[in-house]
């Protein structure tokens, strides 16, 4: 592993994790929020591929349920959103489309809900429990579509990307 | 068009273990198509200063009224705030995110709900007055420039607003001699040339010594000394004491005084050191 | 005595978007065991480039770049170049590694492979040197630009180097972090004898220095003692570069007539001068 | 609490998987026997970790009224439709208990370990996972860069964030499209210096010799103590005891 991937990777992790610490948006539909974690971890693999988003999605989010007291989701969340981005980055890998980002960041959202359906099912003990979660994690995650794809196409066109892509993998 | 402040105190996290008083009872008046220095170290508090200013943070308590508008009251609303006064913040150039230089100048025009044709004017206009040619750049990509060239692009995205007060927070922070004095003169006509009130944040004395009409320096959350450079530099002691050099030259004449020479003691750039040294030697 | 560093006929040639450029044309310099060495030249002009070359980041693309003795270009050396001539970088952030001080000192040795015990003592005694032991259980986040530049400059110490490159490390810092890491500097050179290469672009802090060299379009123009250099008032200005403000006055008294020494650093000198 | 990082992980997991491995409610008694005196040991007050149970209220309440009332099982109290059960009852407040357990338990993980010790415990525990590919050093390398950055970006943001909002951004807007397309102008700039960084950052560790984890040393060396051995063994008395306790009840 290159240096310059590991710098690149913990920078991620961070960015990441700050994201679903900090950057939180106020929803007035449905008086919750939305961080815009899952935003990042979109855009991660969507530039850097599946292994970035497997391992900056996975660390970064597990680190960030453990800095804010959640500690007992961290090791789910670690293979949650390591897969979203796993996947994500695996179906974004013939090339940087607006329709394949939507499509590829729908299957990750989708991932997401449903995996933290099942984690929430596990620990509380009921399925019904864990649905409460439901509603909140599908606006997250349109939400994060309509952020990372706009996102990602921008910082696409940037200088820096177009000639540091051969960093996918 | 004038910047009253009065008795302004910001606290961060107030009520926390992490409370800090970053303005300390600031009081200060600037008056229309002046040239301000803001001098004081890190910490003085002078980027907080220059936030409220422009709106970006809300005073603890205190009043700022800009041309007889109280932008501390209630329900005034930004973007009138921001068409009057602009700020730069330092290292710019991180700002940018746009794909063409035409497009990043023109997000804060376009913010402000003007029309597509009066942009398109700003962002020439803009473009020609920090020193970037318009046809040539304007559809290039920002990220292709040079770190100094980028810090012109952002800005000409704020001058491309028309503020009537501009705050540049440290325009010069790691440029070259060269890049420096560009960038100085350029803000030096806008002065000039377009009557903009100018505040700039500042830590070298040379600069504003030959630049500034008057220096408001701060130290600890307040207003220390204000006045002419000239005046200001009177109190070469309480500067120092603050952390806070002085232009090289007053210790020449201070030094070259006691020798014995016998010229003027408010002596604050080269070129009036200078012709006072010549007008000496000539005369004796 | 001897050199520590030899640059010889370096060429450095880079591609971007199918041209190729060059950031070095055949630069030649040399720095002794011990020298305080300033750099200066506008941006640009291929001085980060040249420091790159010096712990090698970058190795020449013709040329030869000789670090004690080791040429950069041989791949066995590398490790030890690296810990001969040390590199402190412009951004104070960016450059520490480790969420602790001490932490991140020890970054450098830990790499070298040396035993814990002596890396103890070392991160320790670099601390000291630069003035930061107190800070040591902190985090970087926490200090200030120049204290953030003076821990990394503990990081380099710390891997015992006999020459230590600034490549603009003052750019950023406001003035008093620039007075505390030029003295830190100083300090080294004098009482450690490290060798140092300064890049900057403040000529007060060249005005101190045993040599100055000045670069433009990847070539060296102007090399010799700072008086020797920053009498030159009309070429520097034309290179887009100053000239510490008591030179400048002694230039601009010269052309009217005064007769003075021109080669004029500081306020005593001109006081002396003018006072004869 | 001056234990190897590793055994505080791994003593953690373990003591997750135990919570998920009982049953019943007799090892409770083993759990909070436990629990206490990590608690104890680890000098932590005890009103911080109840303190961080707080904002979990809700979701307690929601796990005990919806077992206790959608279990079937015996009725013992019913109103209109809602059916008290008593196995409901039981089941309710089994999950609660073990959630909270679950959350008192993880938190003194992140209460008595610093982020070092986390980052380094992780490493030592992956490195037997090297053989199979598992890049233990690098992954450990990346988590302590996150953390040194995590402070650097937030500013950063804070940063970015106001110079576009005296740009006139608008990151307020009520729209989740509108809202959405606002952040470009924040998230942009954010990636590019976050790259800009990694570059940089990629370049300082280069010239200070890194090299991968490949021959280097540490200057605090994590060595296996004794107190290490023991709370090892406790631990395995303490699993022995969970499982074995499945098979008696």
């Amino acid at each position: 592993m290159k240096i310059k991937q590991i710098t690149l990777l913990g920078l991620m992790m961070a960015a990441i994790c700050i994201g679903t610490m900090s950057i939180m948006i106020p929803m007035p539909a449905t008086g919750g929020y939305v961080n815009i974690g899952d935003s990042v971890i979109f855009m991660t693999s969507i530039l850097f591929g599946p292994a970035a988003g497997l391992i900056a999605g996975g660390i970064g989010s597990a680190l960030a349920d453990l800095l804010s007291g959640y500690a007992h989701w961290a090791p789910f969340t670690l293979v949650i959103k390591g897969l979203e981005g796993l996947v994500v980055g695996l179906l974004m890998k013939k090339g940087l489309s607006k329709g394949r980002m939507l499509t590829s960041t729908l299957v990750g959202a989708c991932l997401m809900v449903t995996g933290y359906l099942f984690a929430g099912a596990f620990m509380e003990g009921s399925m019904l429990v864990a649905l409460e979660s439901v509603p909140g994690n599908i606006f997250q995650g349109v939400a994060s579509m309509a952020i990372a794809v706009p996102v990602s196409i921008a910082i696409s066109k940037t200088s820096y990307v177009r000639d540091n892509m051969l960093s996918r993998n | 068009m004038s910047i009253i402040v009065k008795d302004l105190v910001h606290i961060y996290n107030p009520k926390s273990p992490f409370e800090s008083r970053a303005l300390d009872g600031v009081n200060i008046e600037i008056k229309k198509g002046e040239f301000i220095g803001l001098i004081g170290h890190t910490g003085s508090g002078k980027s907080t200063l220059v936030q409220h200013l422009n709106g970006l943070l809300k005073p603890t308590s205190g009043k700022i009224i800009i041309n007889d508008l109280d932008i501390t009251g209630e329900g005034v609303s930004l973007t009138s705030i921001r068409k009057k006064v602009g700020l730069v913040f330092q290292y710019p150039e991180y700002q940018i995110f746009e794909e063409t230089i035409y497009k990043d100048i023109a997000f804060g025009p376009s913010n402000l709900g003007m029309s597509e044709d009066e942009i398109h004017e700003r962002i020439k206009e803009s473009m020609e007055i920090v020193g970037l040619d318009f046809e040539r750049l304007k559809d290039r990509s920002p990220f292709d420039l040079s770190g100094g060239q980028r810090r012109r692009v952002a800005i000409a995205g704020v001058i491309a607003m028309k503020p009537e007060v501009l705050i540049l927070d440290e325009p010069t922070a790691g440029l070259d001699p060269k890049g420096r004095d560009d960038i100085l003169a350029q803000i030096k006509q806008l002065h000039s040339k377009y009557g903009i009130t100018i505040i700039i944040v500042s830590h070298s004395m040379e600069d504003m010594a030959k630049l500034a009409d008057r220096l408001i320096v701060m130290n600890r959350g307040k207003a220390e000394i204000e006045g002419t450079p000239r005046e200001v530099f009177r109190h070469e002691d309480r500067l120092k004491g603050i952390g806070l050099g002085v232009p090289s030259v007053l210790e020449l004449v201070k030094k070259l005084r006691a020798k014995g020479f016998g010229i003027r003691e408010d002596i604050i750039t080269i070129e009036e050191a200078k012709s006072e040294i010549l007008k000496y030697i000539k005369e004796n | 005595m001897d050199d520590i560093i030899r640059v010889e006929n370096v060429e450095f040639e880079y591609s971007k978007e199918e041209e190729t450029l060059k950031a070095l044309d055949g630069i030649s310099l040399d720095v002794k065991k011990g020298e305080f060495a300033v750099i200066i030249g506008h941006n640009g002009s291929g001085k980060s480039t040249l420091a790159k070359h010096l712990n090698a980041i970058l190795r020449p693309t013709r040329g030869k770049v000789i670090v004690k003795g080791m040429d950069t270009g041989e791949e066995s050396r590398l490790w030890d170049i690296r810990q001969t001539a040390g590199m402190v970088f412009q951004n104070p952030d960016n450059q520490l590694v480790a969420t602790v001080v001490e932490e991140d000192v020890a970054f450098g040795p830990e790499n070298l492979g040396i035993e814990p015990r002596e890396i103890r003592k070392r991160v320790d005694d670099a601390l000291n040197a630069v003035d930061m032991y107190e800070y040591r259980k902190k985090g970087p986040h926490l200090l200030s630009g120049g204290q953030k530049q003076r821990v990394a400059i503990a990081g380099v110490i710390a891997m015992k180097p006999d020459c230590i490159i600034f490549d603009e490390s003052t750019a950023m810092l406001d003035p008093s972090g620039r007075r505390e890491v030029i003295s830190t500097i100083k300090r080294l050179n004098k009482e450690d004898g490290i060798t140092i290469i300064h890049i900057t672009h403040f000529m007060e802090e060249a005005v101190d220095a045993d040599r100055l060299f000045v670069m433009e379009a990847g070539r060296l123009v102007m090399q010799g003692h700072p008086r020797e250099i920053f009498v030159q008032v009309e070429k520097l200005k034309e290179l887009g570069l100053d000239v510490p403000q008591m030179t400048e006055l002694a230039y601009e008294l010269k052309k009217c007539g005064i007769d003075m020494d021109s080669n004029i650093l500081t306020v005593d000198e001109m006081v002396n001068s003018l006072c004869r | 609490h001056r234990l190897d990082p590793r055994v505080k992980i791994a003593g953690t997991f373990a003591f997750m998987a135990s919570l998920f491995i009982i049953d019943s409610f007799v090892p409770y008694a083993l759990i909070i026997l436990f629990l206490g005196g990590v608690i104890g040991m680890s000098k932590i007050p005890a009103g911080y970790v109840i303190k961080g149970l707080k904002p979990l209220i809700p979701i307690l309440v929601l796990t005990l009224v919806i077992n206790m009332f959608l279990t079937p099982g015996e009725l013992i109290w019913s109103m209109g439709p809602l059916k008290l059960t008593s196995e409901g009852l039981r089941q309710g407040v089994f999950m609660v208990v073990r959630l909270i357990f679950l959350i008192i338990g993880t938190s003194i993980l992140t209460l008595a370990t610093s982020p070092i010790q986390l980052t380094d415990g992780i490493e030592m525990l992956l490195n037997p996972f090297k053989k199979i590919g598992v890049p233990a050093h690098e992954l450990a390398m990346m988590m302590t860069i996150a953390l040194r950055f995590i402070p650097t970006l937030l500013d950063e943001t804070d940063k970015i964030m106001k110079a576009q909002m005296a740009r006139g951004a608008d990151f307020e807007s009520k729209n989740l499209m509108r809202r959405a397309k606002n952040l470009v102008p924040l998230l942009v700039p954010l990636f590019i210096s976050a790259f800009r960084r990694a570059d940089e950052l990629a370049m300082a560790m280069e010239a200070r010799c890194y090299r991968g984890g490949e021959n280097r040393t540490r200057m605090k060396q994590i060595r296996m103590e004794k107190r290490d051995y023991i709370s090892y063994g406790i631990m395995s008395i303490y699993m022995a005891g969970i499982v074995a306790s499945r098979w008696i009840i």
